[in-house]
């Protein structure tokens, strides 16, 4: 009983909470929290380093053919589920095609739309097939994602509800939807040697900052997935508390409409962009814990990225006030804009505030407009012509299409250029790395050149770890918390 | 023979009311901090050290110094500045917004405890509906209707105000009603065939403005700080503004790295509500709290 | 009763006609930012979203007259099994907070009241004030940093659900319920602090002090009885606002209450649970304004008719 | 009585209490000094805000909050009760000395039973140390008051009592310890006549059985009369005069107590001049250097405003504060000359007609919308009254006097019955009825702290009509004020002043000129001299027939004291349970033959001129039975006939055209009861 060996327990603590939402059905994870739940439970066909490198999971090797339009997998043959069941073949081609059949309303039906369900197939118990119509060279960094957690044979909501069932390190006690902490006990057969560490883990959801803090300070959370700007400075000198970072993770993000006045103008996205100075913004916004960005959904930090950081030029007031004039704005004329924000992400509405601070020295009148975050990605994003967004960390041939390309589901810049879209689609069927990287960096150009997207900053994930616990690894991937290593000695 | 020869030549005590060194302690206490206040917020912008929206002046948490006399928020911005600037919008906020639900609520309230009956019933059981759903569910449920072009307005926070506090103070209004309705002087105003609206304001309202005002000096305070904790959800006045129920909780996780960008502004509205509180405590001396209820 | 049943009538119908008009797509609510609109769709025809409002609202009701208040729209468990639960905790922290205000209230009330206008009485106005003016938030960060970070004596977090027995639902929830009765008690030490003295100044006090009777007598039997009359309203207020108003106190101290289920059923317009929290709120408010008039008569059999 | 035996129960030396007010310390009571030996009976009256209380309450060692005592000590068995401590005052409080305070509704404590309230005493005191044996000292304390069924009235709130069954409950449980001293507050002044001799009843007779000392404090010269053996009269903080009782209204010295005694209406006597009456009232700003009473006196000289004056021995033990005791010249209530006024004749037809009304309570509109049946407060009653005449409606409180007066001005709807107003049937509710006839009738209350707005003005006040019925404002409005102001005889510049800036009867004539700014024909007068000191009211009674000279109003008066009513009304009804049981012109009502009702309640009046004591005429109490009889008085009557007066409704007997009753007795019999004895044989 996990209960009885609290002492032995990693307490684990998530900043945001689902409420009722909460459900340990993979193929809905509309909260960090949920996702950090399934990932102690499930395991993926690959797993995701926080610079997008793919290692084997419960796929120990694939390889696929020359174009890259078939892709096969070799499973673990030593994997059983929580109910003794052994891990085959079936469970994966079940678990994607139910991932990309509409009926059940998955959430990453469009992420993986380049998958068809008679495309996937099982040879023999330990080997899968991907069959795709165009040829997809990333497919396996693609088909992992915080929803591809592989899921029983049949499973469904409902049975995942009642019965949860999965290969991971943890089983879940008593899974309730209310009641906190979630606790999870050690898989006892699981198939990764010595693994977990810890004979249990307990899940807080804590909402508030000081709350989160305090609860580090006072030994009652060991690790604290991501903590606040805010509180960072009771806990740096700390000799109790550690911190480790991860990143760059979230982007964060302006989103303009380039299809709208005034932003319809080249020259007016431009000088939005120029009256940022950038460094300053992540001093104050993320107290230096981040990194700063091009504009561009690729972090300048990356080896994908078409200019190192170092090449990201500086605010230049100067030159936007004269592209500004170009495009009719002068001190008698001042551009005045209206940003729709929210604090849908730790940071965004600091960074909206400084924004408007330092446009305004290049007489721009920004208007923030902030509403409630539980209401921004619903009421808000997507539906005016200038607001704050964000995005968890993405591989490059995701994160590039996901809101830019023509046919995004999220296309939260108006970015409609069948140019753009063509470099994308030759990228993805080059199976030459450098030619691939080439077609990429070309396309982070063009958004960070003429895109609508002001990204100034990309978030580190902070981790606080209290000195009796060691082992913990934070990800890039906000939904990734891994705790396999983790223990704690009391 | 008798009487008015000898009582006309009375001198009358002169009116204590228009003697400052007789007003109650608290009334004239009250005066100066308000007075202080009103000073500052409508000089602040001449004088204070920083623009209020101003980010990075400082080093963002910095301690108290000689740059920056409360230390820096943490966008970097000057506390102190921001404190002082935002006085015109706390007292512009907090003062309407208890003011129109102390006038909504008094007269409603009046009324319904004048009127009595069935009309009386239909008022106070609206009011009770609204009294028992969650004040900031309320507040939220309002303030989501409107949009977000409308988040943050003014007078959209004041609604929100008045939506909470008036059928509270329309409550309290109504105990001094019944109480006072039995009273003769209401009776000779029905006899004369007065309308409702004139008992309540000639007869009424100088009888319950004792109540009224200290429950205005109470709403008051809570006011701003209504507005903030629906900031804590989302809501409530836009940043950057200064106002304090908005600083103390958009720099509420930082109480303990930078306490001064929760406590200066805490401290500046406790001083104001106190301010307030001995005002409104000094006035109802000054009317005579008759029907405390 | 009638009238009773009529506020709650009037309390759903306003509830499920705001959160009716409130713009927003439950679906993309519980869904999330990245879900296709075709799940949308099959989210809100398996919840039976797509039949008219007043049809909805009808056979809500239906249920509601009989005891069944529906499913939560988030996840269809019954609304009893999401509700109940955290009612549970609500009402036990509510239990131990209004037993520290309620003292803590007639204590500091009687203190002012008996030396009104000196300094005793200055001290409990000046605190009053100052708290009056701290958000909840303030006063619960304070009190855990002193009495968890600093001195460890009370838990952070206020694990209701966790404690075994009395004691660790005590030591569990002291911090929140203090921060709430100090709350709640700033208001009504004034509203009793004022009451009592008008008391203390009656007749019959005199009267008491004439007959020669002890002092505590007096105040515990002649005056308290009298003087809390007009406040006992204030205190069903609060009851009100302890069961479904506290959503940042549970916040901060990450408890499972009812004040956060509602305000995260706001956010994502689930409104059976919004109904069935609010009306649990209302019942309770129009009960305890029931118990606080009877209270009154009891206390003052004046108010007794005949 | 029993006179000084060697050392006094009570020693009052000196005394001088200041309160704390508007920033200065005032004066209140001054060098006051006098004596209670053990058994003896003194009385103190005055006007109101004279001191009497303030005074009193040191007689328990209590001093008011915001006052100080500044000099002098109050000796209780030789120990000075100013300057002892807490625990010891509240061993000798309830103890040894007993309060009965003015008004029993406040002095009781609401929330507790009347025998919670009693034992409570005697467990302070550690008497009794048994319950039960505290609950049987309590029904031997409740029988002892005379209240009826003392197993349930122990049970009962204070709010279930009547006014006289509340003040003898707190005479009661003055008594709980054997006190050898009690304190009265005008244990009586605010009840019914009747209630009023009964509880004088009683307390003689308590004093009889238990040899208390008592003080006895009031402003009615006539409750004196009955109960003390020596009177102090109080002026302004000062004792002015203090002589034995009879000696006082004999030969009374102060000019002060002379003015007092005058202005005391008579039952027995009809009108009374009104040259003898007080003039002003006593105002605190206004005191000279010398003598307080000089700015009111008719006799001051310059020296009385130069120097203070103290008691002189007149004679025997009569002391008076007067240098010119000696000269002027002593009035005697003979002397006091008859006004044989004629009564107006009645002409034309009659302004106001009331036929057959009756009246009912909605009680308990609870929320539970039980509704109980209406409870019948006046039945069947029919009366007119014409242009110019006072017509006086007399009974004991619950009567339903006011409830007639109520229907009349239209504030609640009769529930049968017709009521004609200058021959046109009026609309039962205000709401309904014209402007004209709202303007015509007019109501005055008995309480004028209740039926002006403390928070206006008093020409805001008076304005109030002139707006509604006349759209007089501005300079009109306020000139009009001033000229009604002038009317009721005060000044214009009383216009800025609040009601709490004036006095009791300055306020009842603020409440007359406001009636007046309507023009009425007809004026509603509830019991509006009751709340008022004798001499205010006096001078009030004088207004309001001068006022009736000059516009010709008519008057329904409204009022328990018949006194008042003999002085003032042409014609009288007797109220008794909502039924008119006797009516008539005045001189006709008040003599014989009398309704048995209209006896007792003439009986139960004190009077200094009555040489008996004892009143003990006055039977039961009109809340005490409840039961359905068919003559309403049935119960009480002392003259009841047998059972027909309980099942027969008795018939009515005119004995002239304006006089009439309703009496099972025959009028030849009633016509030879005797009635009061003012000379006994
Ligand atoms: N608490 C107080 N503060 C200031 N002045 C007071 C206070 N109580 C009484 N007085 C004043 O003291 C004077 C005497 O009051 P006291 O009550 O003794 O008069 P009283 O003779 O008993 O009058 P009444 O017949 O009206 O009861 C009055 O003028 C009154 O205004
Ligand atoms: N609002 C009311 N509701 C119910 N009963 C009432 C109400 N007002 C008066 N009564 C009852 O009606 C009866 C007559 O009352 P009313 O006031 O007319 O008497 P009154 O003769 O004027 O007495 P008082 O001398 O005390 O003024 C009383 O028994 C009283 O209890
Ligand atoms: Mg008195
Ligand atoms: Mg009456």
């Amino acid at each position: 009983n996990a209960q009885d060996s609290t002492g032995d327990c990693v307490r684990l603590a998530g900043v945001e909470s689902s409420g009722e939402k909460l459900n340990l059905d993979p193929i809905n994870q509309p909260s960090t929290e949920n996702s950090i739940v399934v990932g102690l439970m499930y395991n993926r066909l690959m797993d995701l380093s926080s610079t997008f490198e793919v290692s084997p999971e419960l796929a120990e090797s694939w390889s696929s053919n020359a174009d890259g339009s078939e892709w096969t997998f070799k499973l673990r043959h030593d994997v059983k589920f929580h109910d003794g069941k052994d891990f085959t073949s079936k469970d994966v081609v079940y678990t994607y095609k139910r991932l990309i059949d509409p009926a059940t309303g998955s959430e990453a039906a469009a992420t993986l739309a380049f998958l068809n369900s008679d495309g996937i197939t099982a040879p023999d118990d330990y080997t899968v097939v991907f069959k795709t119509d165009k040829p997809v060279v990333e497919l396996p960094v693609l088909i992992t994602n915080k929803n591809t957690f592989i899921v029983a044979d049949g499973a469904t909501s409902e049975s995942i509800a009642t019965a949860p069932n999965g290969t991971g390190p943890f089983i879940p006690q008593d899974f309730s939807v209310a009641d906190q902490p979630h606790v999870f006990a050690k898989n006892a057969n699981y198939w990764e040697a010595g693994l977990p560490k810890a004979n249990c883990v307990e899940f807080f959801a804590i909402q508030e900052a000081t709350t989160l803090n305090a609860s580090l300070l006072a030994g009652e959370i060991d690790i604290a997935q991501q903590v606040s700007y805010a509180t960072l400075p009771t806990l740096q000198n700390n000799p109790d508390i550690q911190l480790a970072t991860a990143g760059p993770a979230t982007q964060m993000t302006m989103a303009m409409w380039v299809d709208t006045p005034p932003f319809d103008n080249p020259n007016v996205r431009k000088a939005l962009k120029m009256v940022i100075d950038r460094k300053a913004m992540l001093d104050t916004v993320l107290l230096g814990y981040g990194y700063i960005g091009d504009d561009n959904p690729v972090p300048p930090q990356s080896p994908y990225a078409w200019r190192p950081e170092d090449q990201v030029p500086g605010q230049d007031i100067e030159g936007a006030i004269a592209l500004l004039a170009e495009a009719g704005y002068g001190p008698d004329n001042p551009l005045k804009i209206d940003l729709y924000t929210a604090e849908y992400i730790p940071g965004a509405v600091s960074m909206a505030e400084v924004f408007k601070d330092q446009a305004a020295e290049a007489g721009v009148e920004v208007n923030l407009i902030i509403g409630p975050a539980s209401d921004h990605w619903d009421n808000v994003w997507l539906k005016y012509p200038f607001v704050g967004s964000g995005w968890n960390a993405r591989h490059p041939g995701e994160g590039l299409a996901i809101a830019h390309r023509s046919n995004a589901a999220y296309p939260e810049t108006h970015w409609y250029r069948d140019d753009f879209d063509k470099i994308l689609d030759s990228a993805n069927t080059e199976s030459d790395p450098a030619k691939r990287l080439a077609l990429y960096q070309k396309a982070e150009q063009l958004i960070t050149e003429e895109g609508g997207s002001i990204i100034p900053l990309f978030q580190q994930i902070v981790s606080a770890v209290r000195s009796e616990c060691s082992g913990y690894e934070p990800r890039a991937q906000l939904y990734r918390v891994d705790v396999r290593n983790v223990s704690c000695n009391r | 023979m008798s009487t008015p020869a000898s009582v006309a030549t009375l001198p009358w005590p002169k009116k204590a009311i228009l003697n400052w060194s007789r007003l109650p302690f608290t009334l004239r206490f009250g005066t100066i901090i308000l007075s202080f206040y009103l000073l500052i917020a409508l000089t602040a912008s001449l004088w204070a050290p920083y623009d209020a929206a101003k980010t990075g002046t400082g080093r963002p948490f910095s301690s108290p110094s000689s740059d920056h006399l409360l230390g820096t928020d943490q966008l970097g911005r000057d506390i102190f500045s921001r404190v002082v600037l935002g006085a015109d919008d706390v007292l512009f906020l907090a003062l309407t917004s208890t003011l129109v639900s102390t006038i909504v609520g008094g007269v409603m309230g009046l009324m319904s405890g004048l009127l009595g009956g069935w009309i009386d019933q239909i008022i106070m059981r609206f009011f009770d509906a609204v009294i028992s759903i969650p004040f900031l569910v309320l507040a939220l449920l309002m303030i989501a209707a409107a949009g977000p072009d409308l988040s943050g307005n003014y007078w959209l926070l004041i609604l929100a105000v008045v939506v909470v506090y008036a059928p509270r103070t329309a409550r309290m209004a109504r105990a001094v009603a019944v109480d006072l309705v039995t009273r003769d002087f209401v009776t000779v105003a029905r006899a004369r065939g007065e309308s409702v609206l004139s008992i309540v304001w000639r007869e009424l309202t100088p009888n319950a403005i004792g109540v009224l005002l200290v429950e205005f000096g109470v709403r008051a305070g809570y006011a701003p700080i209504f507005i903030g904790s629906l900031s804590f959800l989302g809501f409530g006045v836009r940043p950057p503004t200064p106002e304090w129920g908005l600083m103390i909780s958009e720099n509420r996780a930082a109480i303990i790295s930078a306490p001064m960008s929760v406590l200066a502004p805490a401290a500046a509205l406790a001083v104001l509500v106190i301010g307030l509180n001995l005002l409104t405590d000094g006035l109802s001396r000054v009317f005579g709290r008759t029907n405390k209820i | 009763m009638v009238l009773a049943f009529v506020t709650l009538l009037i309390v759903s119908a306003f509830i499920f006609w705001t959160t009716e008009v409130l713009p927003g797509d439950i679906a993309a609510r519980v869904l999330g930012r990245e879900s296709t609109q075709e799940a949308r769709a099959a989210f809100r025809e398996s919840r039976g979203l797509n039949r008219p409002a007043l049809e909805r609202y009808v056979s809500w009701l239906a249920g509601a007259v009989r005891g069944d208040f529906g499913s939560s729209l988030v996840n269809d468990r019954p609304i009893s099994d999401v509700v109940l639960p955290r009612m549970n905790n609500t009402i036990t922290l509510a239990i131990y907070a209004f037993a520290i205000y309620v003292p803590l209230t007639f204590l500091l009330s009687i203190l002012a009241a008996l030396y009104h206008d000196r300094l005793p009485d200055t001290i409990v106005s000046v605190f009053n004030l100052i708290g009056l003016s701290m958000p909840e938030f303030v006063i619960g960060t304070l009190l855990i940093y002193v009495f968890s970070v600093s001195l460890g004596i009370f838990p952070v977090m206020a694990q209701i659900q966790r404690a075994k027995t009395f004691s660790d639902v005590i030591r569990n929830t002291t911090l929140p319920a203090m921060t709430l009765a100090i709350v709640m008690a700033v208001y009504s030490i004034r509203m009793l602090r004022d009451s009592l003295i008008e008391v203390l100044d009656s007749e019959y006090v005199r009267m008491c002090v004439l007959k020669g009777l002890p002092r505590t007598r007096i105040i515990l039997f002649h005056a308290l009885p009298n003087a809390i009359v007009p406040a006992l309203n204030t205190m069903a207020l609060n009851l009100a606002y302890l069961i479904g108003g506290v959503v940042v106190v549970e916040q901060v101290f990450a408890f499972q209450g009812l004040g956060t289920l509602l305000v995260d059923s706001v956010a994502v317009r689930d409104s059976p649970t919004i109904e069935a929290v609010a009306l649990i709120v209302s019942a309770i408010y129009i009960a305890a304004n029931l118990f606080a008039d009877v209270m009154a008569i009891t206390l003052n059999p004046r108010l007794r008719r005949g | 009585m029993s006179q000084s035996t060697d050392t006094p129960l009570i020693q009052v030396t000196n005394l001088s209490i200041d309160f704390w007010s508007h920033h200065h310390w005032t004066n209140v009571v001054r060098s006051v000094s006098f004596e209670v030996h053990a058994g003896e009976a003194m009385g103190l009256v005055g006007e109101s805000g004279c001191g009497k209380t303030t005074t009193a309450y040191t007689l328990l060692g209590y001093r008011r909050p915001n006052s100080r005592i500044r000099e002098g000590q109050v000796f209780y068995r030789g120990q000075d009760l100013l300057r002892l401590s807490g625990k010891a005052l509240q061993g000798i409080r309830g103890r040894h000395i007993s309060l009965v305070s003015q008004n029993p509704t406040t002095a009781l404590s609401p929330g507790l039973t009347i025998e919670a309230q009693i034992i409570e005493v005697l467990r302070a005191h550690n008497l009794g140390t048994s319950a039960n044996e505290q609950s049987a000292r309590t029904l031997e304390l409740l029988q002892q008051v005379q209240l009826p069924d003392p197993e349930r009235t122990a049970k009962k709130y204070p709010h279930q009592l009547s006014g006289g069954q509340q003040q003898r409950a707190v005479i009661a449980m003055a008594l709980a310890c054997k006190p050898d001293f009690l304190v009265l507050d005008e244990p009586t002044t605010g009840l019914d006549v009747t209630t009023q001799s009964q509880i004088l009843d009683l307390l003689a007779q308590l004093r009889a059985e238990q040899h208390m000392a008592m003080v006895y404090v009031t402003h009615d010269l006539g409750v004196i009369s009955l109960i003390c053996d020596r009177v102090g009269v109080m002026y302004a903080g000062e004792l002015v005069e203090t002589a034995p009782t009879r000696e006082l209204f004999t030969h009374p010295r102060h000019p002060y107590t002379r003015g007092l005694i005058t202005s005391i209406p008579s039952v027995r006597k009809p009108r009374r001049e009104k040259a003898n009456l007080l003039r002003g009232y006593l105002q605190r700003d206004q005191f000279p250097d010398g003598c307080r009473f000089a700015p009111r006196c008719d006799f001051a000289q310059e020296r009385c405003f130069m120097e203070p004056q103290s008691l002189e021995l007149v004679s025997g033990n009569h002391m008076a504060a007067c240098w010119r005791w000696g000269d002027i010249k002593l009035p005697t209530v003979a002397d006091a000359s008859v006004n044989d006024e004629q009564l107006t004749s009645l002409v034309g037809g009659s302004l106001l007609n009331v036929e057959n009304i009756s009246c009912a309570y909605d009680i308990d509109r609870s929320i539970l919308f039980a509704r109980r049946k209406p409870q019948t407060v006046v039945q069947d009653v029919s009366f007119d009254i014409h242009p110019s005449e006072t017509f006086a409606l007399v009974g004991e409180s619950g009567s339903g006097k006011s409830t007639i007066a109520r229907t009349i001005a239209g504030l609640m709807q009769p529930s049968a019955g017709i009521i004609t107003f200058e021959g046109h049937n009026i609309i039962p509710l205000v709401k309904a009825r014209t402007q004209e006839q709202r303007r015509e009738i007019q109501l005055i209350f008995q309480n004028p702290d209740a039926s002006l707005n403390p928070r206006q003005p008093v020409g805001q006040i008076i304005g109030q009509p002139l707006r509604i019925f006349f759209d007089l404002t501005g300079t009109a409005q306020r000139e009009r004020v001033e000229q009604l102001l002038q009317d009721v005889r005060l000044d214009g510049s009383y216009r800025n002043r609040y009601p709490d800036e004036l006095s009791g009867g300055e306020r009842q004539r603020v409440a007359i000129a406001r009636a007046l700014a309507a023009q009425p024909k007809l004026l509603l007068c509830d019991e509006i001299l009751s709340a008022l000191d004798v001499s205010v009211q006096a001078n009030v009674l004088e207004l309001l027939r001068g006022l009736q000279a000059k516009h010709h109003f008519a008057y329904l008066f409204i009022s328990h004291d018949l006194a008042v009513v003999r002085t003032l009304a042409h014609r009288v009804g007797v109220l008794y349970k909502g039924q008119l049981c006797e009516t008539g012109q005045v001189e006709e009502v008040f003599a014989a033959p009398y309704h048995p009702y209209t006896h007792m309640l003439f009986s139960a009046v004190p009077s200094l001129d009555s040489q008996t004591k004892s009143t003990s005429v006055v039977r039961g109490d009109i809340h005490d039975s409840h039961k359905h009889t068919a003559c309403p008085f049935a119960e009480r009557c002392p003259w009841k006939v047998g059972d027909i007066c309980d099942e027969v409704e008795p018939p009515w007997q005119p004995t002239s055209p304006t006089h009439g009753l309703r009496c099972h007795i025959p009028l030849s019999e009633l016509q030879t009861r005797e009635v009061w004895t003012e000379h006994p044989s």
